[in-house]
């Protein structure tokens, strides 16, 4: 049996990013803000001190250069882990993510190995200003060539994590921010490696099954088991990674309970909630008793910290459209 | 040259202590868990406030980073107002009265550089007078746009003031690993426009400096880029620990160049300025942003408020949601359709 | 009855811009080589000598100026209209797009009016360089305060435009590059508007609807009239704009067929497809008769022209969606 | 100071005619629709071809933007095999053998740049030798990318030669619409790094600021601007029309200083050039251009190459797509699944 310690996902993620650099010394960080003073979430603490400051860098301000600039540290031979403050400045970097980091081996047909891995906090419920909380998750996966990674458990951050950086295709890693302290549990000591492209069970059920990711499983989870004291039998599958998608899990589950909820945060139109809900009616269109339902976010900017409550999909919507989908026949 | 006369220097200290005293209260309420991350006007009083006083609010326009509201009150006590409505999380907050011409907060950085040129650009096509000035942070002048936007101007020759605040912090990163550069001020050359470097810890320089490239660009001569060179006096936001990274010895000797002793100073000396002066400033400074905070925790706030503006109506989909929602809220009972627990 | 012109598509859009511009002041052409030689494709051909270099701009190199200072255009009270030059350039702007021009009026709570229209060509066929056929309708939909507008005909890409154009929302503009002089059609002379938000029955039908937007309305419309010279009966829907997207149509014509085929030129994951799915499940579940199915682009990224015609979705493969869902039951 | 000597000249001379013949094949081959868009080298030759000669192909690495292939052949035959397969548009024709240390083009126009600091920036992490020069237009010196790439070059002191090819023109679009700036090398100074101005058209000052540069990296002194002015003295493209735009009498100035007489008269005045020489270039140029054009166009293909090297291996979804692929292409009818017409 495995050791294990109860970290938060945060320091879970810290400790991937240890045990990456003492792996392997090709792993380089960057980003802003990462190395004096260890990320301002301190998601990188102690690296700096550890590594140096040649392996631990703070860039300019500016997510083009970052992403950029991974590109050649990669053709270098570098593995270069790139912080972007919040995901919604990644849009400062798009042309680069997806249309250089996501293209590169593609483009010269295996000759460059762009392992790289981009990791960035995003979501809602912190009441940050805007653009801090955006989910574009469902943006990110239209990018062919680029995979898209977003753990909802403190174990699963570090194992998801070490899989990314060791992956030698490029990988964007999604942390929630409201999971970063709000997230903890077990989490194996030492070398810990989830391997990309497998959905978790994260409860079993035959009713429905909610299928989420990132903080929305910790929803979900929620909703299920306040579900299940009433006697009803809710799974919860966990996505963890987006591209690549788990066709057998999901077709699994949902051919076993015949009915689904999608939660997602993100706008709804355009979401990924939508992929996932398409996916489902390919893979199990025969087996459906009810249409699959979205939990999305409205179809508007994420919104001011005083519109935040009624924007961000919760419990009481999550358990609504559960009961909605049960009682449809 | 235009140096502002000893009166004008006095209205501009009032507004710079005022900025600092509403500052500190906003920096309490945080603390206090009611209002959201803030970030501290300190050390960035002078280049602010003398901006606002050498420029027209009728026809000029400032758009700001984000440190600017509380000494931008020449621009209109709205400023204020929306400024507490921003920082409660309200909706309201980044909306002005069509009268004020003050850009709201673009958050992505140096993203509300292009919106500047670009409406300096417009107003010139509408031959309306007026020119526009963008504040950014040293940090910010790193990105792109702002290089996008001044090359731009350049070419357009827009009436803006690019106005970059050298406060030598961006968060945790010190000037020299944003840059390698002498001075930012030299970037102009690049763009062909004129580059000046001041001291931003001098109301009357700032002044001056802002003065001469607003009657630059009045004259259809293009846009003048500013490095006004200061030192971010608190931390980068609410949720900075600068001990962390800045030299205590490095702090001090900026404390000693506080823009606001400089002036305050000078006046004294003019018998323009005394303590008495300045706790009665204080003091209505805070009453002000006492009335504002009371006047933004009691904005009315529609129930289906998430949906309004964002297009001119809303679109099918939007529609339902709104719906959906508002069915949610009138339901009274939870019970129903939540978890029980 | 209105006259009308036979028209490629490019001449339409032209003939739109000439229109808007005559029509108010305040609109102005921004962007890479649109004045002098009338933009690459000609779509601005005419305009600089007819309206004169301050209202049609050849603009620096720099696409996130180009839609950035729109932003402060459009706060100065004038309509811009810009280009970019092709699609996949839009990354560039990305972050004035999503983060600053979708939110100009959502963040003033309407004291700003957007009134920007982008407009770039898109989609394959042509054997353009890599980046220029990206078909990234898909993550353009899921921006909040961005209305997604792609016409398949010569008369609705000058309706749609004029209306675009007339919109006081922001609205990206997305033409067809096959179609610029591969789409042609009568076209009504003088003022046309064709409403942004209302989908359009290219071809009636009982069996099986093919939901399609932009060039690929024109395939799914030679699918639709071969299968009915064998006795099926073949609808096809233009969507016309993604974002507002016509949820009435879809469900009319879906409830009526109970069976759909949905055509994209996307990478399938995250596409935009998914989200009709999607919608088509919210919408019209109890009239499915078979699993709605997807002909979309492969999940790599657009790729070179030699493996061009494998990638784009064409007859064949849109015929075989059709008898594959007819068959199914 | 580094001056070529004759013999080098030569062969750089040798580089640019042959660049100029084949671009003028390749012109050709894409009017008979035999290639796709080209983009022509005339009038970039010197530039390409004495930087190439100045670097050191086993350690140094060159980034190009779309029109250097031609003139590239000194860093290995391999770059114009790879060139032809672009052109006929097969996957293979961004990739070349590890030991030619040319990338990708990159189309979309500047991104190459950070991609080129990263590089040289991770160069030195392995302390490898060597220096990363990369090629950029006047126009693409306007986006962002450079302005980030330029700033994070003199911060990390990488090892990089910025060359910008200043030629007037991005596409219809001319200099002084592109930029304000009287100068793109004065652009340096605002990241702290030498800035040289050169005559592009002088392969001899080409190979010296190149060389210079080198060296100064090489020695840890970090990257340099360099801004070589030429004309382009061709379309921009096969698609473009440049008649449109550029006024006869600006083009036939700029044909009076075309690079390639200018170093043919003056190694012709050495006794090192003659038009017997010129024509065997030539036609040698062409025998290998013809023969990796038929290469390319039989260069084998797989049905299923569209889903190669996209990830290391393939997503679940995308091995069905593939299967389906694979199926569709073997079935040999396609009446059974097609429209029938
Ligand atoms: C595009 C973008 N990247 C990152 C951030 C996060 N961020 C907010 S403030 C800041 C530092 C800004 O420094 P500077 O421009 O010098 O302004 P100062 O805070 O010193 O006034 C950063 C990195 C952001 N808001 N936008
Ligand atoms: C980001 C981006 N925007 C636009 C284009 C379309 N485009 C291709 S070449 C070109 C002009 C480039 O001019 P310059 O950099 O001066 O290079 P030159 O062609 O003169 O050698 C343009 C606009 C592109 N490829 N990438
Ligand atoms: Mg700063
Ligand atoms: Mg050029």
């Amino acid at each position: 049996m495995t050791e294990t310690s109860e970290l938060t996902m945060l320091q879970s993620i810290n400790e991937a990013l240890h045990g990456e650099m003492a792996r392997d010394e090709r792993v380089v960080l960057l980003g802003e803000d990462i190395g004096h003073v260890g990320g301002v979430f301190r998601a990188t603490e102690g690296l700096f001190e550890k590594f140096g400051e040649t392996r631990v860098v703070d860039t300019p301000l500016a997510e083009g250069a970052i992403v950029g600039s991974a590109v050649g540290l990669a053709m270098a031979g570098l593995v270069p882990v790139a912080e972007i403050q919040f995901l919604g400045f990644s849009y400062q970097a798009m042309h680069q993510l997806a249309g250089q980091v996501a293209r590169l081996r593609y483009r010269s047909q295996g000759r460059f190995e762009p392992a790289i891995t981009i990791r960035a906090p995003f979501g809602g419920g912190v009441r940050t200003p805007e653009l801090h909380s955006d989910s574009l998750e469902g943006q990110l996966a239209n990018i062919p060539g680029l995979k898209v990674v977003a753990p909802a458990t403190a174990a699963d951050a570090k194992g998801l994590l070490a899989a990314s950086i060791r992956d030698p295709d490029p990988v964007i890693f999604l942390e929630p921010l409201r999971g970063y302290r709000g997230i903890r549990g077990d989490v194996p000591d030492g070398d810990h490696v989830v391997p990309l492209g497998s959905a978790r069970l994260a409860r079993t059920g035959d009713d429905l099954v909610i299928v989420a990711w990132s903080y929305q499983v910790e929803l979900a989870c929620k909703v299920a088991d306040a579900l299940t004291a009433e006697g009803l039998s809710i799974a919860v599958l966990d996505l963890r990674s987006l591209v690549p998608l788990d066709l057998e899990a999901i077709s699994a589950v949902v051919d076993r309970c015949g009915r689904a909820v999608v939660v997602e945060e993100a706008a709804q139109t355009g979401g990924f909630a939508g992929e996932v809900v398409a996916t489902i009616v390919e893979e199990c269109f025969w087996s459906l008793e009810a249409p699959v339902v979205r939990v999305s976010g409205f179809d508007v900017p994420y919104p001011v910290g005083m519109l935040e409550d009624t924007y961000v999909p919760d419990e009481k919507r999550i358990a609504a459209a559960v009961r909605q989908t049960l009682a449809s026949a | 040259m235009a140096r502002p006369t000893e009166t004008q220097l006095r209205d501009i200290l009032v507004d710079m202590v005022e900025a600092r005293a509403q500052g500190g209260r906003l920096w309490n309420l945080q603390r206090q868990g009611q209002v959201g991350t803030v970030a501290p006007v300190d050390g960035h009083e002078a280049v602010v406030a003398a901006t606002a006083h050498a420029l027209d609010p009728l026809h000029d326009w400032i758009f700001p980073q984000y440190r600017e509201p509380l000494a931008l009150q020449r621009f209109g006590p709205e400023v204020l107002e929306q400024y507490m409505l921003y920082n409660v999380g309200h909706p309201d907050g980044s909306r002005l009265p069509p009268s004020v011409r003050v850009a709201p907060i673009a958050i992505s950085l140096a993203t509300q550089i292009p919106h500047a040129v670009g409406l300096a650009w417009g107003m010139t096509l509408q031959n309306e007078p007026g020119v526009v000035t963008v504040f950014f942070g040293d940090g910010s002048s790193s990105e792109g746009d702002f290089h996008e936007a001044a090359n731009l101007a350049g070419v357009l020759r827009a009436p803006a003031i690019l106005l970059c605040v050298n406060n030598q912090w961006a968060i945790s990163t010190p000037l020299h690993q944003q840059t390698a550069a002498k001075t930012l001020a030299d970037r102009a050359t690049g763009y062909g426009i004129p580059g000046v470097r001041i001291d931003g810890n001098d109301a009357a320089e700032v002044y001056d400096a802002v003065d001469q490239a607003r009657q630059r660009a009045l004259h259809g001569d293009g846009p003048t880029l500013i490095e006004a060179v200061v030192y971010r006096l608190g931390a980068h936001t609410t949720a900075d620990d600068p001990t962390r990274y800045i030299p205590a010895e490095e702090l001090e000797a900026a404390q000693r160049d506080d823009p606001i002793t400089r002036l305050a100073t000078h006046l004294a000396s003019k018998g323009l300025w005394d303590d008495e002066l300045r706790t009665t400033t204080e003091a209505e400074a805070l009453a002000r942003i006492d009335k504002a905070f009371e006047r933004a925790i009691t904005q009315p706030l529609a129930p289906d408020a998430v949906f309004d503006h964002c297009f001119t109506s809303d679109t099918p989909r939007m529609a339902r949601q709104r719906n959906a929602l508002l069915e949610a809220t009138t339901a009274t009972g939870a019970a129903e359709s939540g978890v029980s627990q």
